[in-house]
């Protein structure tokens, strides 16, 4: 065998491993996507689909729910929507999380000063009004 | 923490602000129900600062306490009479903190896993911009509102021309940047958007009459509540999912009962300029209608009720102004020592707030039993030998059920009328909200107390005792 | 060089290949994992939690519909329910749905037979009743 | 189809189901309610033919065809006065088919996506094992719930020494089998336990009486509500979550509603042995009480009845069974027509089920808003003169109320004797379901009609139109 033909067997076999490995990388990425597609399906369709289930029941408990509350208590209620609605420092806590200070967590930290007097606002007014309404002697 | 753990305990926080809001259904559980709403909260923004990525809890810290503080002592310091306002106020920090979240999350996406600066995935962008331009325009307009309620601005509905070519012309001019954003991802957009919703949040408000301002600021709670579902499908995350459509059927059950119990359409409250002349002018007897009141003194309102065998007493929004409801429940005590049934009616709006009477009643001690809603009393007035109107107006014009060409037509109203005699406590003849004459003022049965309602039951408190 | 030199070299490249093949591969089903893990914490949980939020909603909204049921109207919602628990139905059409027959398809037609009866059964019952609630003159 | 648009077509489905229980929420909208309700379930099964895997569509249109022509023909044909045993008899044909669906699942899980024969996931065959083990009870259960309620066996409760302690020892051994199962995968062990839970529905629901029937029907329905959950849990289904979450609440919503107003605890209805000596024996005066009653006949009823200003009808389990309806509304038409002003008073338990003698009523074009519910018109009885009790006992027993020691007392009652005059229409002086002897039959503004309850009003209508 001349050194050529080595060199040209040895290449080819380096190619075919290639080969081999582009292969496997591709078949693996295929089950990722499947693996990805099977999740998506075994919770009842996709992400989207879930948050809609979710929203519409949510829909209905907060009608059910709303309608309930009595008249008199409608006051403290926008209270309380009000400080729930404050939910969002959820966001605000993600931004603010980073240890470097840019940006994000500037507006970040914004909203969790805001959020925060919602929150407390919101409770402690509602309580306070709901203190009131304790059953009198 | 695991996200199966963090999903599980935001799970928990959604059912404990379920829990807050079954608690209102009666003021027995509405306190408990308000620690659940408390107890969510502390685990949704426990679960938060758990998970992997956040790691400034100094300057979160501060953040708490800075906000923290200030909430508690506006809280702990504010008049109950003045809650209208604070509502709105503390509603314009919802809109202001989901804009910084928008444009914190625009300027970070990563940090979310909704895709790179520059190229963040088209549907997530569009949730965010219209989060961002739902906040902006919550935080506006809840300030207009805010000033309308705390008289900071007339209440009066600021009309001029165009105004609906105006707001037509910056809504499209919304929908054009949204485009633009997220085609281009350009940040210039966002704050084109942010200043123009800014700018259409003040514009929206500003022309809608100051007692209206509770159905708009619900509304915008209503709206932020949906935004807040859109950031959730956003983040996929459930607890926000949850709660925003907790808030926003709340926002939106609110408004509409208050629409149904003034007959008005959602629309014609949102397209603004009612009551344009009618709100509560000055004292004095400013009435341009010529025709006899009949008019009582503190001593004769006293005489009345003390013979009487049952009082009704309907307040309204002059009670609030006046702060009167502390002197008005020393007034019912006396009363009930002397053996007089007394009562109080309700209607869904009296004052400026849904549930704003109940609240000052209940702050003036009174037992929440002794409170009737209009529905539960309507029928009692006919059987009634005294009714004492303090501070109300609409509320009680007749006007509603029988002149088809009155505003407040169709309105239900408390039918103070069928009772025996009505005392109509006011400041002068002037016209209620609406803005329309109340024919019950020139009734053979009704004797009118003019003054300020505070100082009049204090009038009547005096005369009680030394009868 | 001589030929077992080239042999060895070749064997060598041959091996890195395969080597690097490995790695890709492994690299890959991280990769997918990491994916199913992503699908499942967007899902605001796995699969289980996603549940339970679901049915946590919908006991909220069960117990708040049913409370709200007017008690004239009591016979007709033990119909109602009767016939929509037959719902089961969806499990006996997967299991008769295969074209062989075996031993589940033949329960799964069972099971569809009486399911059956009840949806049929139940919800005309129910408007049987319904219909006689009809306002007269 | 692709997994998200059945995925959504499957939330269509369970909104469906949503609205059908919401549109009972009243008479008007509960027809609708039930369309909704079918188009549900229609879309349940369209959905699922669509999946991939399932091509025998003729063997499953067979399957549908035959069942719905059964259930069709059975509901078209059934009386309304055999409701209670109707509902029961199709409930226990759901247990048996969710144990046709379990034992499907376990020979072809594959199917399901939850493993392979003999090596199933160990949480899907614990809630594959519990589903059987539910649907098992539920269908003998119901089936001696039927036989009871259809008469085919006695309604006296079947009590019999130790069965309490056999109960316990069958239902420690439906767990070891769930642990043997999980472990060896060994379908023996899925056959011993569908026996043993076979067995055990009957021994479970033989000592409970058989007026109780109805509250077992509804916990058994609710039980299997549950196990639709945990199957959906299984094969990560929202629909059969949604629904058997409302199935579920349902049928507990039910169960305590019944145990409620007959004032026993749940688990002494559970538990059995209630009224073992009590159950409505046969006709005849064969009270084993010596003191007088005052009797009168038809001619005496219509003349009481006749000349009264207001006539209350409190029909009960009676009325049911001697299908009295149609002629007690003719009795009615007449009275009124005499411009006697009639309504009707409901028990929370009248009758056999809840909601029945509604239904009955119903049937005989009674219009609803002339049938009140106990709260609403439990005040009245005072200014009522002819109180006509049709049918009905222990519903009117003053016991209740007066004697601690009455296995009835703490039970709300139709207090009818505050009424000027009581007509009990029954066959003799036998008690009621509960067994206890009803003072009111002593008193002396009651007048006793003996004879079947149709036979007696037919005589009341006869005297009247003669009158
Ligand atoms: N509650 C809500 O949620 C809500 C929401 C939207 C709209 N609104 C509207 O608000 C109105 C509420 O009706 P309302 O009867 O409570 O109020 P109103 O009709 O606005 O009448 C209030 C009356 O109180 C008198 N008043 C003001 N200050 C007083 C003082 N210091 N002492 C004594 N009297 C005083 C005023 O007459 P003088 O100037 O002569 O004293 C005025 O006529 C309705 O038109 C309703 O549609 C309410
Ligand atoms: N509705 C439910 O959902 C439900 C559920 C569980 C338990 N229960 C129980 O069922 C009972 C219902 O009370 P109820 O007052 O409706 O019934 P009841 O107390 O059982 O009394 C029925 C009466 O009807 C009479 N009767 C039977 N056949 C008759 C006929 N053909 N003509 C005339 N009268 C006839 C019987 O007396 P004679 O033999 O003397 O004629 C008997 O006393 C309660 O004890 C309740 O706790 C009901």
């Amino acid at each position: 065998m001349s050194s050529e033909e080595f060199i040209n067997k040895a290449t080819e076999a380096a190619n075919a491993a290639r080969a081999l490995s582009d292969e496997v990388a591709s078949l693996a990425s295929e089950a990722s996507r499947l693996a990805v597609e099977a999740t998506g399906q075994a919770a009842s369709g996709s992400p989207f689909i879930m948050g809609l289930t979710v929203l519409i029941l949510a829909v209905f408990v907060g009608y059910y729910v709303v309608w309930n509350v009595t008249p008199a208590l409608h006051s403290p209620l926008m209270a309380v929507t009000n400080a729930i609605s404050s939910v969002i420092i959820v966001g605000a806590l993600v931004a603010a999380g980073p240890a470097d200070l840019g940006f994000s967590e500037i507006m970040g930290f914004i909203a969790i000063v805001l959020a925060a007097v919602n929150i407390f606002g919101g409770f402690i007014v509602a309580q306070r009004m709901l203190q009131m309404f304790k059953k009198k002697q | 923490m695991s996200s199966d753990l963090s999903a599980l305990l935001y799970l928990a926080a959604s059912v404990c602000f379920i829990m807050a809001l079954r608690g209102l259904s009666h003021p027995t559980t509405s306190r408990q129900g308000n620690i659940f709403g408390m107890v969510g909260m502390a685990l949704a923004i426990g679960t938060t600062l758990a998970a992997p990525g956040i790691v400034s809890f100094g300057t979160i810290l501060l953040g708490l306490l800075i906000g923290g503080a200030i909430g508690t002592v506006i809280a702990l310091r504010i008049q109950m009479t003045a809650l209208p306002q604070l509502v709105a106020a503390f509603h314009s920090l919802v809109g202001l903190a989901a804009v910084c979240v928008a444009l914190a999350t625009f300027y970070k996406p990563e940090a979310y896993g909704i895709g790179i600066v520059g190229d963040i995935q088209v549907s997530s962008l569009i949730e965010l911009a219209i989060g961002t331009a739902v906040g902006a325009i919550t935080f506006t307009g809840s300030v207009v509102a805010f000033a309308k309620l705390q008289g900071l601005v007339s209440g009066r509905p600021l009309v001029f021309k165009f105004q609906h070519t105006l707001n037509a012309a910056l809504g499209a001019s919304v929908v054009v940047l949204l485009v633009l954003l997220c085609t281009t991802q350009d940040p210039i957009y966002l704050w084109v958007l942010v200043a123009v919703t800014l700018l259409l949040g003040f514009l929206l408000i500003l022309p809608i009459g100051g007692a209206d301002m509770p159905v708009v600021v619900s509304m915008l709670n209503s709206y932020s509540g949906w935004a807040a579902c859109g950031i959730g499908f956003t983040l996929q995350n459930n607890l926000l999912i949850i709660t925003g459509a907790l808030v926003g059927s709340s926002g939106a059950i609110l408004s509409y009962i208050m629409c149904k119990a003034m007959n008005r359409s959602f629309i014609s409250v949102i397209l603004g300029g009612f009551g344009a002349e009618g709100e509560a002018g000055p004292a004095g007897a400013d009435g341009d209608d010529d025709r006899m009141v009949k008019s009582g003194s503190g001593d004769d309102a006293a005489f009345l009720m003390k013979n009487a065998g049952s009082v009704v007493i309907v307040p309204g929004y002059g009670m609030a102004v006046a702060q009167a409801q502390h002197t008005l429940r020393e007034m019912v005590d006396l009363l009930k020592a002397d053996g007089v049934k007394v009562r109080y009616a309700i209607h869904p709006v009296a004052g400026r707030m849904p549930g704003h009477m109940n609240v000052l009643l209940a702050e003036a001690s009174v037992p929440y039993d002794e409170v009737f809603e209009m529905d539960e009393i309507n029928r009692d007035f006919k059987s009634t030998d005294v009714v004492f109107v303090i501070g109300a107006n609409d509320i009680t014009n007749p006007a509603a059920k029988t002149d088809p060409k009155s505003p407040i037509y169709g309105m239900p109203i408390l039918e103070v009328d069928g009772a025996q005699t009505v005392l109509f406590l006011k400041r002068g003849m002037s016209a209620g909200y609406a803005g329309v004459q109340n024919e019950l003022f020139f009734r053979d049965n009704t004797m009118m107390l003019f003054g300020d309602a505070k100082q009049m039951c204090e009038k009547i408190v005096k005369a009680l005792e030394h009868l």
